[in-house]
């Protein structure tokens, strides 16, 4: 029950999850939210290569720090610019926005 | 003390970016003053740059490695800066209060990517990258009253975070594979282990990320709105300078796992016949210029890749000769519009119509700059693609070599459409004669000068790029 | 090869340069000054035909081979080298180069919409031209045969007549269509032969499997081809003609085509005998069936300049016959018509460009006894039209004839074919020269002066041309044949 | 050609031959404005030719062989092409004949074409022709023969065609110039065929070894048919005859040089002049003679229908020019050229005396002629009727003898049938002849009494004692002497002077002896009366047709209209010519591949064209607006890459 696998099942499906909900959400949001899940998925992995595989305790550690890290910027940008565009559109739905094509 | 000097450019950016972060604080708005700023601290940052050019070391844990590879890009990155920065003198697309913002996030971006041209540590790449990404997303979002391209900042951001997602994901899995995040280890260890599914996904995803930023089939989905929607200026920047970055950073990674299996080529040479058949078909029937450019930018990535993927020394140099020629005939072109655009509109193909009786030096400078990108000789553009070619026959792709030369001539339709608008179609209605200050005289007469002596010769710059390519493995 | 080789003056070069410093030169005209513009070209040009016309006769053709060789080596990581020099096969084709651009210059004489542009521009183009015929290096070859090229661009579409956007558009992407084989095969060539030199002669040197010369001489064949106007590839003949200006249509169909026959015959045929020999009956098949269909849908057409352009698709044909042969007779003849045709061409589009500017108009129906009007003008087509079709004592029967006899000799059936083209080529000759000259006066172009003295010049000098080597065919066949004999040799 | 001032004989060839030339140059560039100039310089150069030929005649009548000069003209690997004269009896006595009426139409021009615009031109044309005429009659290699035989076409060309506002004019120059061409294809190709196969193209080396069987039989035959369609081309024989009479449009002074005297007897000179290589084909030579007597018979039942009177000498020619190819076929080489010196003379003067009337007249119609009152032009009428005397074959004119010659050697045939249709073709010539001379001579119901006050009457005395009509009666009576003396006096002289040309030439000996007349079947008394019977017996029909005081003037052949539309048609045969080029040329081949240049070719490449730009709209659906189905094809394309990996 403990073995590197579940961990690794466990990211996985979170990923999908997130790009499923990228893929099927209309509302910003959501698809902000379902790109953490990804980002996260990507941390449990390092934690989990980390702890079962490497000997180098560290590693693994400091980049999921990073990757929160950055994913909060990475939030609070998205937050600014779907903002910025709800003024403009009075809408957080994408399907709202598809002017530029071809 | 070595050490600093190892990082003087990247600090230098920096030192810029501070100084108008400090701006930025305070709410007075004054474009000119910025804008001189600006240009004195961006070609500071280049000569600082070009002075550093021989430095060579590794830095941060061997993280960060400053070779002549590194440095000829990180040239290339303070040149394109430079120019956006020259040609912001009227930067009508972006709202007054804004500019020094314009100029932070344009030196913050420029360092993130000079810091991505030496990563040679995923984790740092990953940082890099997120840093130029972000800026750029700012960037793009800043455009004014463009209520047609108020889309344009979310979708660039939806499809950068989740391309990103999938890098960092790719990262994790490689991270597993090989134990390692350096890539000189990871280029040891790899080929052992690409058998591994994880490792095939991993080495797959990451590269998608950087795929993302070179715009590559199928990761370009976001450069024609991105290029249309964004202010000219900013386009201009992400045409010329990330270009250099993404090539710079893929270049880099191929480079040390050129070890990488025969299927890895496969999928290049695939990618890269999709993106420039892609990139040409689409293009011809764009109507705004920009988008246009866009479109040949995915088609030139494609180019880009086929010497990337001979995975030869020469064909490493190759790439960063084609890069290099990209840049100076991209940017000429993107001057050019920036010029005729004055008021930051998207320019239409028809608005150039006269153009060579309202401005003969810019008309000229547009032709030999599309004329470079098409490919047509004594241009530079010519020699690059010659070079790249020769690497891809070096290695015997045949086939991929006739692709690339018939899409070179599907482009050049696009390409002489737009010289057409320009020489020939009398003006609809009359416009104003275009108004050329000195300075953008003589740059555009050095831009053309540059276009056809590297294209006539090219003989030392090749053997620097070779010497470049060199320090790869 | 040592890296630097400089027989004395590089006159080669000078004669390259003439054509860019007059370019330059004519930059730096301040654009409303025509008539100085127009004299500095002609200036230029007439230094590159008197430089072009010492090289004729400094050239020793009893020691043959290459002369006034200039080679230095330009990019050390792909052996790229600065490499010119003259043999019997390029310095026809020079001294057609100039004097057709000399004529041409002088015809667009009364040239008023945007002078300094169409100058330079064709002042870039022959540059090409000069540079293709005289380089050695794969190179530079193709460097200089792509830059001739895209200037027609421009050259059509602003100044053309007839659908010339059109035109120009299709003439331009079919031409660096072919490009697009050519390059790679040079590539090919380039990294099968060690990937270090693009000497034409060190690679011909190093040789090439069957493999490789088959592959590579069919991607040359058909990348030339289309500018040589081999059929199927000759659509984009008639219609940039149609649409050219007239000293474009000069240079284009005087001299541009016979860049692609050259190609073949300098690049493919050198480099792949054996590929030759293997697509040789290739070669000749479209070649015959290009004289005789040329011939005939020349027959069909109304506009002055799509019957010469279906006339050049056939001559074209007899050139690429004569290759074909891969015989000393053979070869002689088609380097021999290529020139012939040339100064022909050029006199062809010459006295049309001068109908035309007078009577806007190149309809056949709507014309027709010009010879009352313009009786000089006309005479120049009509000597033109003889020429065309092999009247003897004019250089392109010499051609014709050897070109014949090496084909009757090699593809009987072919041969004999495309003999049988000769008369329709007459008839369509006479046709247009009856149908447009003759008949009764049209009181239309009452008004219309005949040739001043002045604009006869050029044309005269084309006439004097041919029948000048149509005496004296020895003058020219002895230079080309000390280098085609060697060369047919390997055969 | 340092050799030039020593060598009087080669002087004289080249100034002949090549100051016609520089005349043409002369004028053409520099007097054309000038037309006395123009005329007189072209007059003098041709009367030097004809000064060095009579020269040339004299001084080598004796001469022991061929004199032959050759220097290299170019050379092409081993294809030397040599530039020379080959002067023997042959060439000497064609370049004279060449020459005189050169000469003489040249200054009968003079009066006929006075006023005319056109002047300088036509006589710089002339100059053209006689230059490359005798170019050709001394070339000294069959490509050099070629050549200025192709230049004689041209200078034809442009002299039919020389009213070219008159549409039918320079229609036929075109017609003329493209049939001949047909067969000079031939021509051509049989050439190309020796250079192959032999390598040499020297006449003497080509009779050597045509006499001397050194080359293989079926070479020989081959070329020698490929060659003999040049002959059919330029002599306008059956089937390429139709050109001919519509060459009438010319001039006729131009008719009489070219297209009867000179130009059109090139075929029958290049025949005779490679006759050894010729006869070395049996095959050929049979060809040749069917195709002779074909053509002969076919033009004399055409002469017999047409009222224009060129039309008649044209005709005739023909029939004549058939009748030479068939001496020369049935291996009378001295026969044939004999006939063909006769008939330069006379049918020259016919012509010329017929030019006289269209230009007085101002019509060709032989009855308008006869009504208006041709006849009171004494010297045209009498001269004429010389003229039709000796075409007819009545002693002692010279027709007469030469006629004789050849119904000799048709008689030595194998198969009786030539002599018979030989015969044939005597009687039609001289009923048509005479049909035409009896149609001015003895109009119906006398002269018309409207031209006896007419307003023809007063030119008429004036133009009897003007320069103008001197000019062009001089030559006339110049040569209807000739046409007296040349049978008369002549036929032993001419007959060893060319015969010996064939003994102590290259030729084989044997060939002489058939040329002599005793040499056949049936006596020559009989032969001798059956000729002139026949020429007497068809002068008498056309008296009884159109000379009696009451006759009907019509002819017999009007009964028959179906036949006398045939002959008219000339037998269809343009029609059939013109039926073939519209519809295999022009509606066949010529819009067949139009449509396929315009719809196939070109439209595949506008096709890929098209395909590409639509192939554009197509990709750019990828580019929709909506976000999520970007990122879809992005995480495909990651999948599809994944998957390529794993599988």
């Amino acid at each position: 029950m403990n073995s590197l696998n579940t961990y690794l099942i466990i990211s996985a499906f979170l990923f999908s999850l997130g790009l499923l909900g990228v893929l099927q959400r209309r509302n910003l949001i959501g698809m902000l939210i379902s790109v953490e899940l990804m980002l996260n998925a990507a941390n449990l992995n390092f934690m989990a290569f980390n702890r079962f595989l490497t000997p180098d305790p560290v590693v693994g550690q400091i980049i999921a720090l990073f990757v929160m890290g950055l994913a909060a910027a990475e939030a609070a940008i998205g937050l600014s610019i779907i903002l910025a565009l709800f003024r403009k559109m009075h809408s957080i739905n994408i399907e709202r926005a598809q002017k530029l094509k071809g | 003390m070595n050490d600093f000097l190892l990082f003087l450019p990247e600090f230098s950016f920096i030192i810029a970016a501070l100084v108008f972060f400090v701006f930025s604080l305070k709410k007075t708005s004054a474009p000119a003053l910025f804008h001189g700023w600006a240009l004195t601290l961006a070609g500071i940052g280049l000569v600082v740059t070009v002075a550093a050019s021989h430095q060579e070391g590794m830095l941060f844990f061997d993280c960060y490695r400053v070779d002549l590879f590194s440095q000829i890009f990180k040239i290339l990155l303070a040149l394109g800066t430079v120019w956006v920065v020259f040609s912001s003198n009227e930067l009508k697309g972006i709202d007054p209060r804004q500019h020094a913002e314009f100029y932070f996030l344009v030196f913050v971006c420029t360092l993130a990517m000079m810091m991505l041209v030496s990563a040679v540590e995923l984790l740092t790449i990953y940082v890099s990258i997120e840093l130029s990404s972000y800026s750029l997303y700012l960037l793009v979002s800043m455009r004014r009253n463009a209520d047609q391209y108020v889309e344009t900042g979310i979708k660039y951001f939806m499809i950068g975070v989740t391309a990103s997602a999938l890098m960092v994901f790719g990262i994790s899995l490689l991270f597993g594979v090989t134990h390692t995040t350096y890539m000189a280890k990871l280029s040891e260890t790899l080929p052992n282990v690409i058998r591994q599914p994880a490792a095939v996904i991993g080495l797959l995803l990451t590269l998608s990320g950087f795929f993302f930023k070179l715009a590559l089939f199928p990761f370009h989905i976001w450069a024609p709105d991105v290029y249309q929607g964004a202010a000219n200026q900013v386009t201009a920047y992400i045409a010329t300078a990330s270009k250099m970055a993404a090539a710079a950073m893929i270049i880099r990674f191929t480079g040390l796992s050129s070890a990488a299996s025969p299927d890895l080529v496969k999928l290049l040479i695939g990618l890269s016949i999709l993106s420039m058949s892609f990139g040409n078909l689409v293009a011809i029937i764009q109507k705004d210029i920009k988008r246009l450019l866009a479109y040949s930018s995915i088609a030139h990535a494609g180019y880009i890749l086929i010497g990337i993927l001979s995975m030869t020394g020469r064909g490493y140099a190759s790439a960063i000769y084609y890069a290099t020629a990209y840049l100076i005939m991209n940017y000429a072109c993107f001057m050019v519009i920036m010029k005729i655009a004055g008021d930051g509109h998207n320019l239409q193909i028809k608005e150039l119509a006269g153009l060579h009786k309202r401005s003969p030096l810019l008309a000229l400078t547009l032709m030999l700059g599309l004329f470079g990108l098409a490919g047509i000789p004594p241009t530079a553009g010519f020699t690059g693609k010659f070079l790249v070619f020769a690497a891809a026959l070096e290695k015997g792709y045949l086939f991929l070599v006739i692709i690339g030369m018939i899409n070179a001539t599907i482009s050049l339709y696009y390409y002489l459409v737009v010289i057409k608008a320009a020489y020939l179609l009398k003006p609809v209605r009359e416009y104003a004669a275009v108004p050329v200050d000195t300075w953008t005289r003589y740059l555009s007469i050095a831009l053309i000068v540059l276009m056809i002596y590297l294209g006539i010769f090219p003989d030392q710059f090749v053997s620097l790029t070779e010497a470049a390519a060199r320090t790869l493995f | 090869m040592t890296s630097m080789e400089m027989a004395g003056f590089p006159i080669l070069s000078a004669i390259l340069m003439t054509t860019v410093f007059g370019l330059l030169a004519i930059i730096f005209i301040p654009a409303e000054r025509t008539k100085l513009i127009k004299q500095v070209s002609l200036g230029f040009a007439t230094l590159g035909l008197v430089l072009c016309i010492w090289l004729y006769f400094a050239y020793d053709h009893q020691r043959g081979g290459l002369q006034f060789v200039e080679r230095v080596l330009w990019v050390k990581s792909l052996g790229i080298y600065w490499f010119n020099a003259v043999d019997g096969i390029n310095l026809p084709m020079l001294l057609l180069t100039a004097v057709v651009l000399f004529t041409g210059i002088w015809t667009m004489w009364e040239l008023e919409n945007r002078v300094k542009e169409f100058f330079a521009l064709v002042f870039l183009l022959v540059a090409g031209v000069y540079g293709v015929f005289m380089s050695m290096d794969l190179f530079w070859i193709f460097v200089w045969y792509d830059v001739s090229l895209f200037p027609m661009y421009p050259l059509i579409a602003i100044w053309g007549g007839t659908r010339k956007e059109y035109g120009a558009m299709k003439l331009t992407l079919y031409l660096l269509a072919g490009s697009a084989l050519i390059l790679p095969a040079i590539l090919y060539l380039w990294a099968q032969g060690g990937a270090n030199t693009f000497d034409l002669f060190e690679l011909q040197r190093i040789g090439f499997s069957a493999f490789d010369q088959k592959l590579t001489f069919v991607m040359l064949y058909l990348g030339f081809g289309i500018l040589a106007a081999v059929w199927p590839f000759h659509t984009w003949s008639p219609v940039g003609h149609v649409a050219a200006p007239t000293a474009v249509s000069m240079i284009h169909a005087g001299v541009l085509m016979k860049l692609g026959a050259y190609g073949i015959l300098r690049i493919a045929m050198t480099l792949c005998p054996e590929g030759t020999a293997y697509w040789s009956n290739l070669m000749a098949f479209l070649a015959c069936v290009g004289i005789v269909y040329g011939a005939l849908v020349g027959l069909a057409q109304t506009d002055l300049k799509y019957v010469i352009g279906y006339s050049s698709v056939s001559h074209m044909g007899i050139v690429g016959l004569g290759l074909a042969t891969m015989t000393v007779g053979g070869i002689n003849g088609a380097v021999f018509q290529m020139f012939a045709h040339g100064i022909m061409t050029a006199l062809f589009f010459s006295s049309v460009g001068y109908i035309y500017d007078r009577t806007h108009t190149k309809i056949i129906p709507e014309l027709g006894g010009l010879s009352k009007t313009m009786p000089i003008a006309s005479s120049f087509f009509i000597i033109a039209a003889l020429a065309g079709i092999g009247v003897p004592l004019m250089a392109s029967f010499w051609a014709e004839l050897l070109v014949f006899i090496a084909a009757v000799q090699v593809f009987p059936v072919g041969g004999v074919l495309a003999l049988a083209g000769l008369i329709v080529s007459a008839l369509f000759m006479l046709r247009v020269v009856q149908k447009t000259f003759y008949g009764e006066k049209n009181p239309r172009w009452e008004h219309i002066p005949d040739v001043n003295p002045f604009m006869a010049v050029p044309r005269i000098i084309l006439v004097s041309i041919i029948v000048f080597f149509g005496l004296f065919p020895k003058l020219m066949l002895d230079i080309i044949q000390g280098t085609v004999i060697p060369f047919a040799s390997r055969f | 050609m340092d050799a030039l001032p020593r060598d009087p004989v080669l002087l004289a060839t080249v100034l002949g031959t090549s100051l016609p030339f520089l005349s043409m140059a002369v004028i053409l560039i520099f007097t054309r404005a000038n037309r006395q100039l123009s005329s007189r310089i072209s007059v003098a150069a041709i009367g030097c030719s004809l000064a060095s030929a009579l020269f040339l005649l004299i001084t080598l009548r004796a001469a022991p062989g061929a004199i032959q000069y050759q220097t290299e003209w170019f050379s092409s690997g081993n294809f030397n092409v040599a530039f020379g004269y080959y002067l023997d009896p042959l060439s000497l006595l064609m370049l004279t004949i060449v020459a005189v009426i050169a000469f003489l139409v040249q200054v009968y021009s003079l009066g006929y074409m006075a006023g005319d615009p056109g002047f300088s031109r036509y006589y710089a044309f002339q100059s053209l022709f006689a230059w490359a005429m005798m170019n050709m009659v001394i070339a000294g290699s069959l490509l050099q023969l070629f050549i200025f035989w192709e230049l004689v076409g041209l200078a034809s060309y442009l002299l039919i065609g020389f009213y070219y506002e008159k549409w039918s004019a320079s229609q036929a120059g075109k017609k003329a110039f493209v049939m001949t061409r047909v067969g000079d294809v031939g021509f051509f190709l049989g050439i190309i065929i020796l250079v192959i196969g032999f390598g040499n193209l020297g006449i003497p080396e080509l009779n050597t070894a045509g006499a001397s069987h050194s080359i293989p039989q079926q070479l020989i035959t081959v070329s020698a048919l490929l060659i003999l369609c040049g002959v059919i081309g330029k002599s306008a024989q059956f089937p390429l005859l139709t050109w001919l009479p519509d060459a009438m449009e010319g001039q006729t002074p131009v008719s009489a040089l070219l297209h009867s005297a000179t130009m059109v007897a090139a075929g029958v000179y290049m025949f005779s002049r490679i006759f050894p290589f010729f006869s070395a084909s049996p095959e050929a030579m049979t060809a040749a003679l069917a195709i002779g007597t074909v053509t002969m018979i076919l033009a004399s039942t055409m002469a017999m229908v047409t009222y224009d009177i060129k039309q008649v000498w044209a005709y005739s020619t023909i029939s004549q020019l058939g009748l030479m190819v068939m001496a020369l076929a049935a291996g009378g080489y001295f026969a044939g050229v004999y006939h063909l010196t006769t008939h330069a003379g006379f049918k020259a003067l016919l012509f010329l005396c017929s030019g006289i009337f269209i230009h007085s007249f101002h019509t060709n119609d032989m009855r308008i002629i006869g009504k208006e009152g041709g006849r009171r032009l004494t010297i045209p009428t009498v001269c004429m009727t010389i003229g039709a005397l000796a075409l007819a074959g009545v002693f002692p004119f010279s027709g007469f003898f030469s006629k004789e010659a050849i119904l000799g050697v048709l008689a030595a045939q194998p198969g009786k049938i030539w002599l018979y249709a030989g015969l044939i073709g005597a009687l039609l010539t001289a009923y048509y002849s005479f049909r035409l001379i009896f149609y001015i001579v003895l109009p119906q119901g006398g002269i018309s009494a409207s031209s006896d006050s007419g307003h023809h009457e007063p030119s008429h005395d004036e133009e009897h004692h003007g320069y103008i009509f001197w000019a062009m009666a001089v030559p006339v009576i110049i040569l209807a002497g000739l046409t007296l003396i040349l049978g008369l006096f002549f036929e032993h002289p001419l007959q060893g002077f060319i015969s010996g040309m064939l003994g102590h030439g290259s030729a084989s000996v044997l060939l002489v002896q058939h040329t002599t007349p005793e040499a056949h079947g049936i006596g020559h008394e009989l032969l001798l009366a059956l000729g002139v019977s026949a020429g007497l017996f068809g002068i008498a029909l056309a008296w009884f047709e159109f000379g009696r005081k009451d006759s009907s003037r019509t002819g017999f052949l009007s009964c028959f209209p179906s036949i006398w539309r045939l002959f008219d048609l000339r037998w269809f045969m343009d029609i059939f010519f013109r039926k073939a080029l519209d519809t295999a040329v022009y509606a066949g081949l010529t819009s067949l591949f139009t449509k396929n240049d315009r719809r196939i070719i070109d439209g595949a490449i506008d096709g890929i064209c098209f395909f590409t730009e639509a192939g554009g709209r197509l990709f750019s659906f990828l580019q929709s607006g909506m976000l999520q189905y970007n990122l879809l094809v992005m995480a495909l394309g990651a999948g599809v890459a994944i998957l390529f990996f794993l599988v």
